[in-house]
């Protein structure tokens, strides 16, 4: 049980490892802004929610438990709203208001 | 397994150390406050991971903390940036 | 070499870069960015010494509070940026300070090698009197107990910024209302995280500074988190800006060194002398100055971020 | 090298790059960005100190990390202070420089 647990956790941060990997190369690589913000919110999403995921089994406590996904649940909405706000922003920067 | 979490925590570490090179090299400002955005969620998932692997109390607590102030420095931006050009 | 190793150095080598990259950028704002970013690595470099209370204060106020008020002045400065290079340091100058700045980093360096091994410590002494005040968090105690006069002049010293920031008003502005954060109309995303998130920050706040008495975190690491839940709502305009004439604004202000005060002067009658608790309601009195505590910092905080009174006001 | 030697170097580090800025730069926002490194450097000769009081099962001495909590209390007070005067400074030498734009087409100014 506690090796199929294990190897859960190590399947799920590795691969939210890799999509903080993959948000970085696509910040660093693509051409225009608004892409790398797209880039940018595979990283807040994905990477964060899988490391999350991967991390509640080794949780000690129910306290634990909840505290990682308060942190996800938060981070979920902070990474929403910055990619509308800032969107906007480069938005408001390409065309501006006549 | 500790170790294995540390190594991640360090892969993330220096994932988005490298993507700090937006902050140097822009171009506009908003390209820098991604950059930063993308530290901060690195730096959540660092704590966690060290959190879990050491058993640092309180370091799941800073987490929370950043994970509650995430938002908070690329809406400082947007809001006090200036209208037209976000060079 | 462990993997710890390996990550504790990268992170020093990422604080130092991005601290090198403030001092040598060309814009103001790139600087302040970078700035930003400077005390979220920080945080982690105290989570990895062992110093969570630190880490969650840097955290809560790094990557909070500071970003905010630097940015601010950076896009109001920016005029000033161009053409202000009046002074500009020479090459030899250049020469000369980065010279005497390397001597003090080999200098430093160079002592912190030599003293290996055990220092002096009080980490014993520290905790010998815990169960006295029933806390759990050494800090805490030092903060709140043996060296309360410490903490206590520290809030004085904040109130003092305030009052020194708001002396800087225009005459005919004084007693209004600070100018507003946002200089036009906030998004619609940024109006709804700030009716969502302070719900979740009020109770994490109240959390970490209930927490502080056993584990790290404290009253002003929930103050500094309420405080910037506070201008997410004014950054969206939920809420104007108060008028720092307002008497509720001062007391809430003055409330946290006050209770302590009257608390230490208590210490007279009820206990052995000035701040000193007795011990059956230790506890119980530090977590009551605490939560005055918590509410002056979160006042506190944002009005030093709003700058000086810039709108007159209704009763001035 | 243990993480907290490190820290301690990376400290004195800071404390030179703060110098160094604080000598060179022209802008007065950029200087108190270097006084802050300085600040948070010698908070980092700190936490070293604080572990080198790790004695008998404790992780460090919490003496010097209480200060460091005041410290960044207090060094956040005086950046707020600095800054607001900043900013005024900034705003009376805007408003001079238009009365004197403004004077200049009736008497001849004399600029201090």
């Amino acid at each position: 049980m506690s090796l199929a647990l294990d190897l859960f956790t190590v399947v799920a941060v590795v691969l939210g490892a890799f999509f903080f990997l993959a948000g970085t190369v696509g910040l660093l690589r693509f051409p225009d802004s608004l892409s790398r913000l797209h880039a940018l919110t595979k990283a807040d999403n994905l990477g964060l929610g899988l490391i999350v995921l991967g991390l509640l089994p080794q949780a000690t406590s129910l306290l634990g438990v909840l505290k990682l996904v308060a942190i996800w649940g938060l981070v979920q909405l902070s990474g929403a709203t910055v990619a509308q706000v800032v969107a906007s922003a480069i938005r408001r920067r390409q065309d501006p208001p006549s | 397994m500790a170790e294995f979490l540390l190594a991640a925590a360090g892969l993330i570490v220096a994932t988005v150390a490298v993507g700090l090179v937006r902050i140097l090299a822009g171009p506009a400002d908003v390209d820098r406050t991604m950059a930063a955005q993308l530290l901060g969620t690195g730096g959540v998932a660092t704590l966690l991971l060290v959190a879990a692997a050491t058993e640092a109390r309180g370091a799941e607590d800073a987490a929370l903390c950043l994970a509650l102030l995430a938002a908070f420095a690329s809406i400082a931006f947007v809001v006090a940036a200036p209208r037209r050009d976000g060079r | 070499m462990t993997v710890l190793d390996l990550l504790d150095t990268g992170l020093a080598v990422l604080v130092l870069a991005v601290a090198a990259w403030t001092i040598v950028a060309r814009s103001n704002f790139a600087a302040v960015i970078g700035f930003m970013t400077y005390g979220l690595l920080l945080s982690l470099v105290w989570a990895r010494i062992a110093a969570l209370d630190v880490a969650i204060t840097e955290a809560a106020i790094g990557s909070g509070v500071t970003g905010l008020l630097l940015i601010g002045a950076a896009v109001r400065l920016r005029a000033l940026e161009k053409s202000d290079t009046a002074g500009q340091v020479g090459g030899l100058g250049r020469v000369g300070a980065a010279v005497l700045s390397v001597l003090v980093v080999v200098a430093l360096a160079a002592v912190f090698l030599s003293a290996e091994g055990q220092g002096p410590s009080l980490a014993p002494e520290a905790a010998r009197h815990l169960p006295q005040f029933g806390l759990g968090n050494p800090i805490t105690a030092v903060l709140m107990a043996y060296r309360a006069i410490d903490t206590m002049l520290e809030k004085v010293v904040l109130i003092l910024a305030v009052i020194g920031v708001w002396s800087l008003a225009p005459d005919g502005a004084w007693g209004g209302a600070p100018a507003n954060l946002s200089l036009a109309e906030p998004d619609p995303a940024l109006v709804y995280l700030a009716r969502v998130l302070p719900p979740f920050g009020i109770v994490v706040s109240i959390y970490i500074a209930w927490v502080g008495a056993s584990e790290p975190g404290g009253a002003f690491q929930g103050g500094a988190l309420l405080a910037a839940m506070a201008l997410v709502v004014l950054m969206a305009r939920l809420a104007p800006a108060p008028e720092v004439g307002r008497l509720w604004l001062r007391l809430v202000i003055v409330s946290g060194p006050v209770t302590f005060l009257a608390v230490g002067l208590l210490g007279f009658a009820i206990a052995t002398g000035f701040l000193a608790y007795p011990t059956a309601y230790a506890k119980a009195l530090i977590l009551f100055i605490e939560a005055f505590m918590v509410l002056s910092i979160a006042a506190m905080l944002p009005l030093l971020v709003l700058g000086p009174p810039k709108v007159p006001g209704g009763r001035a | 090298m243990t993480a907290t030697t490190l820290a301690g170097l990376t400290g004195a580090a800071l404390i030179g790059l703060g110098l160094y800025g604080v000598l060179v730069n022209v802008h007065a926002l950029r200087k108190i960005l270097a006084f802050n490194l300085i600040g948070s450097g010698v908070f980092l000769v700190f936490g070293l100190v604080a572990r080198r009081g790790a004695v008998a099962g404790f992780a460090a001495d919490p003496v010097p990390q209480a200060m460091v909590i005041t410290g960044i209390v207090v060094a956040f007070s005086a950046t707020a202070l600095a800054i607001g005067l900043l900013l005024r400074l900034h705003e009376r030498r805007v408003e001079d420089a238009a009365a004197e734009s403004d004077n200049r087409s009736d008497n001849k100014s004399d600029k201090t």
